[in-house]
């Protein structure tokens, strides 16, 4: 959870700074992803949207590669199978088919893991999502959805999308199990996720988990809020931030004092920076690129295209 | 070789894939225990049962959107679109989706998934069940189209389109899905993707064409010809993208002129990509203006219409004509 | 009811006659339909699919002009202000944000009026449903969304759509109230399509009726249903036929004898004769309707491919 | 006359024909309180109210279906899209529905609807956030295409989407938006769909080219005439359909050589319906071929390499130079 809000915060810095470009802040969701992400086994599939960006730190993937990413580096994209994390999925709820496929091809080969999707509650008024879980429903398949109702999409709040206060009475018309849980407790989210991907591994098919939370930060670095939110709304959830709460629960407990809260900040504040120049001194990309990558047998027009653009402008 | 109609060659494709590799599976509406609307799946369900030939929900994102996650868990998809306008509903995963996640993963993800549809007009159907949607996916950059227009190119080019590692789109002209029986090899059968054929040799002026309007094309060829007016080379593009340019530019060299046909509206239609090719490469070797012979921009209209719609074989000579007296 | 059979089963016998084109038939569906539509008052709107395709008879329209709808005849097509009745939507569930956008529209304007939309049991499967339902309950629109739940999607079963056995149950996920009914019961029908209206048209916000029939029919005339039905459950169901049942509870009541029933019979039958004699006889289309309804201010260049055309080929 | 960029020419333009016709409605994701995320809609909700300028769920399909349903009901709709790849979900009721309706009514339905969205790259954006879509639009007969390049056009264009009896697509360069602010007259401005702009006037060349390449296309003519190598005619099509074809064939037939730019991928791009006018129509004044320079066939790439893909003023002036040498 450190690692993320360390991640988030320094994102927004960074493109203060102009290190990185637009970035989607994710301040106040680290409770949901790193309780949603720790409930899986190393075998299970995520499926993160724009707002899961650096799920892949979970999983051990280096910094570098995410803050690529937003670099627009093309380093910045990974091998899938290599983290059993898809791509970041950039129009919203346009990979629940995909998790949706996944844990389909799962099923159907007999491998007993899961599929776990990350998407907001605007997604949940997408058809692309509509057609994920019918699927989901009608085949049965191994997969657990994760709505983050942060009560907004950008500056439209959550009501204003069907009417609905509660989503996950979205589950009901798939005929999905479906429970709300406090996205801001990892370790009710954990809970959660972990008896949703037991019974899907098992064959009692997918469900569906509303997580509320609340997006106490811009949308993403281009955003005003100040437009549509209410100064005081954002200033109460801020004080009930997850990472605070979490961590004044474990310092009652005793398991975390503040040496080891400190200990933890400094490590991660230390991986960031070191992702971010790693970021930073990675070779400026090929432009090659643009050609090698999108088929894996090429149209010869487009190695002819390749060839001479590389040749004749020595891509000025 | 068995002598079967364009749909039955699909159909020995798709089995024929299925049976060397367990990896393919077929799914769409329908295409399970009816074996699809116009009989291109059928049987594929009891030879290879329930997981791998699968009747899906009433969804085509759903049904393009699933298959690009069963491709990233080693499937190989073969989605059917019940007709050409029901791909529409899909047309952002494709574009947004399946088109990418190859280059959208450094090129470590393969996306093995066909989308065959059946397209074009001249079945007297409602609306709807006749449009030529082929530019579109001609212009998603990661997508390969294939139009077969006989039996054994059907066989060939649906082999080629399931065993290709990049997504390709199959566009079956379904008002030759019976029109004729011709022979088909037997076995194994491939028709490599990107590769043209001349069908009808010439050397007056080359008819450019593809899919549904092999039929008209020939027929076209074949009224000049016995007029003793003219030779026409008839060349069947086959696959769209990628395009055989040398194919066009060769038969083009030769005779000099060249007439486009096509089912599908004129503006922005694939016409105009193999008129643009000629009018960048080729422009030294024509000796007339070239011409486009294709349905108008309107919507497909209905099918008491329809025969004043789709190129007929009058108006293709009629623009050969007009080229020949250049 | 008797009228909308008779219009099919002739459609069928005229279909195979050669004088209409593929016909989608609604045999045993003719209770939901006119028992809905004369629920409505005349201001408000019915967006038809292709299965409701006749509806128009029970607004007057001519059932010449269904009959040329079904031969591809220009005239088929009505305008759908003067009968407010949508044209028929041949893509599956994709009518639906019409319906919720007429809806909207009407309730923008202050007039008094709602608007109903059939679809069938596949459509709920689409995006498209998902989107106009969305978008119905967000704003509150004065909207029936009538589900005609006949067990089938061409060759595919209800339950196999998304594991839902009630489709009424999609309803929650839209806060929407939702009944289910007997769609063979023209009574209930009529009734909870009042009770719908009324409370639309009084701004109680859209409603789902999930009215429950069987198609013991083929889906059209090219369909083959022997590879995929029970030939006993159809039976079963031709057995309990909506017209049947409520002309011998009418005649019980003794509202209905047999004179009045085959005076009604004939009068349908005389009218579709009359209408397909009428559709026959309308003259050939002229091809440059093909350019004409396009636009409202056309292209020069279409303007100019109609006139070298017309003149040109002489239409060969 | 006000100086603004072209974004608040757009604003402007809306402004004015919401003020105009109560019938005019926007609709949109976040269009209201936000004012859109490029603030186009910006004061619309103040001025117009909640009934007018409408924020709506997150479902595209939904905002043109609504908005076909509201056109049935007599209103005037305005849908903004997000960004341009966010449009694909709604192609489907595009192409199935929006450029049909008042075919399929015989005539007697309208659907002034309006779907205007940002579109292009160089905004260093995440992936699909850079699309240029055109040609989907271009290719559905019964829409019309509008790509304004400067501020008084996008408010001229607007306007003239918003008052045309069809549906008309207007693709607003987003590189452009806060680009540079210019005169745009005040009051009511109305520039005619279907009506190119020559905005250099040349002898040697012409450069045909819309939307976010004017730019590019300005700078390689300016290298060249400053370079005394050459004068080249830049011609902005500003409406892709209908397409100002007297316009195009007129300044070809003086300069007799084209170049044509755009920065959506080459195949089956509109470029290619430009070339293939000038092959049909235009080829007996060609001294030279036709040469396209455009996005390359592959999606847009990671922002890092967008600069290598955006068609430059040296790729332009290299195949000006190309052309000229003939
Ligand atoms: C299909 C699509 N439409 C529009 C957008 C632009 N957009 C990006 S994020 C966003 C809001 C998403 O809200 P939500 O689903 O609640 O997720 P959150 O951002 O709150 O995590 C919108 C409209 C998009 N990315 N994709
Ligand atoms: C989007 C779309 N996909 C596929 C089809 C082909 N098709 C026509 S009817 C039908 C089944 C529809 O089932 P349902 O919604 O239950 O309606 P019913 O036909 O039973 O009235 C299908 C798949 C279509 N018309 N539209
Ligand atoms: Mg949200
Ligand atoms: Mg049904």
């Amino acid at each position: 959870m450190v690692r993320l809000r360390t991640y988030d915060e320094r994102s927004v810095v960074y493109h203060r700074q102009g290190r990185i470009g637009t970035y989607a802040i994710f301040w106040g969701h680290e409770a949901l992803q790193a309780g949603a992400v720790h409930a899986l086994e190393p075998e299970d599939w995520v499926f993160p949207s724009y707002r899961e960006s650096a799920i892949g730190l979970l999983r051990g993937m280096p910094a570098a590669t995410l803050f690529a990413w937003w670099r627009g580096h093309p380093e910045g994209w990974w091998d899938p199978r290599e983290w059993r994390i898809a791509s970041i999925a950039v129009p919203v709820g346009s990979h629940v088919p995909h998790a949706a496929g996944m844990a389909w091809g799962l099923k159907l080969r007999g491998e007993p893991s899961c599929v776990l999707a990350f998407f907001g509650d605007g997604a949940t008024s997408t058809g692309a999502f509509h057609e994920g879980m019918t699927f989901a429903a009608a085949k049965q398949v191994p997969a657990v959805f994760v709505c983050n109702n942060n009560s907004w999409a950008i500056s439209t709040p959550t009501v204003a999308q069907s009417g609905v206060e509660r989503l996950v009475d979205k589950a009901v018309g798939y005929g999905m199990e479906g429970v709300r849980i406090d996205g801001s407790d990892p370790i009710a989210v954990r809970d959660a996720v972990r008896d949703a991907a037991t019974r899907a591994r098992a064959g009692g098919g997918p469900q569906f988990i509303e997580a509320v939370t609340f997006r106490a930060a811009p949308h993403a670095t281009a955003d005003d809020p100040s437009r549509y939110m209410d100064p005081a709304q954002v200033r109460a959830a801020r004080e009930r931030e997850c990472i605070g709460r979490f961590e004044s629960r474990l310092s009652q407990l005793g398991v975390l004092d503040d040496q080891a809260i400190s200990g933890i900040g400094d490590e991660a504040l230390a991986e960031m920076e070191g992702g971010i120049e790693a970021a930073e001194s990675l070779p400026e990309p090929n432009p090659r690129q643009i050609f090698d990558t999108t088929y894996a047998l090429p149209p010869r027009a487009l190695r002819r295209d390749r060839d001479s653009a590389v040749e004749a402008l020595r891509w000025r | 070789m068995a002598v079967m109609t364009l749909v039955q060659a699909v159909n020995d494709g798709l089995r024929q894939e299925m049976a060397r590799d367990e990896a393919v599976m077929v799914l769409g509406e329908d295409v399970g225990r009816l074996g699809g609307v116009f009989r291109a799946t059928d049987g594929l369900l009891d030879e290879f049962g329930p997981d791998r030939c699968v009747d899906t929900p009433l969804a085509e994102a759903g049904i393009v959107g699933t298959a690009i996650g069963l491709a990233l868990a080693g499937w190989r998809p073969i989605c059917e679109m019940q007709y050409e306008a029901f791909s529409y509903p899909a047309l952002d995963q494709v574009l947004s989706h399946l088109s990418r996640y190859r280059w959208r993963s450094g090129g470590a993800i393969e996306m093995p998934v066909v989308i065959r549809m059946p397209y074009g007009g001249g079945v007297r159907a409602p609306e709807l069940h006749e449009d030529s949607p082929e530019a579109f996916y001609a212009h998603a950059p990661g997508i390969k189209v294939a139009t077969p227009s006989s039996p054994a190119d059907a066989k060939g080019l649906i082999a080629a389109a399931v065993r290709d590692p990049d997504p390709v789109v199959v566009l079956e002209p379904k008002a030759l899905y019976r029109a004729s029986a011709e022979p088909v090899p037997d076995g194994e059968h491939f028709v490599e993707l990107g590769r043209a054929v001349v069908t009808r040799h010439g050397t007056d002026a080359t008819l450019i064409s593809y899919g549904a309007m092999l039929p008209v094309a020939a027929a076209a060829a074949e009224r000049l010809s016995e007029r003793g007016e003219a030779e026409v080379e008839v060349l069947d593009l086959r696959t769209l993208t990628p395009l055989d340019e040398e194919a066009v530019l060769d038969s083009v060299a030769k005779t000099g002129r060249a007439v486009i046909v096509h089912e599908a509206p004129r503006t922005a239609g694939f016409g105009a990509e193999v008129a643009a090719l000629l009018a960048e490469r080729g422009i030294l070797d024509l000796r007339a203006p070239v011409r486009r012979v294709t349905g108008f921009d309107v919507p497909y209209p209905y099918w008491s219409l329809e025969d004043s719609y789709i190129p007929s074989a009058d108006r293709v000579v009629e623009a050969l004509e007009e080229v020949l007296r250049f």
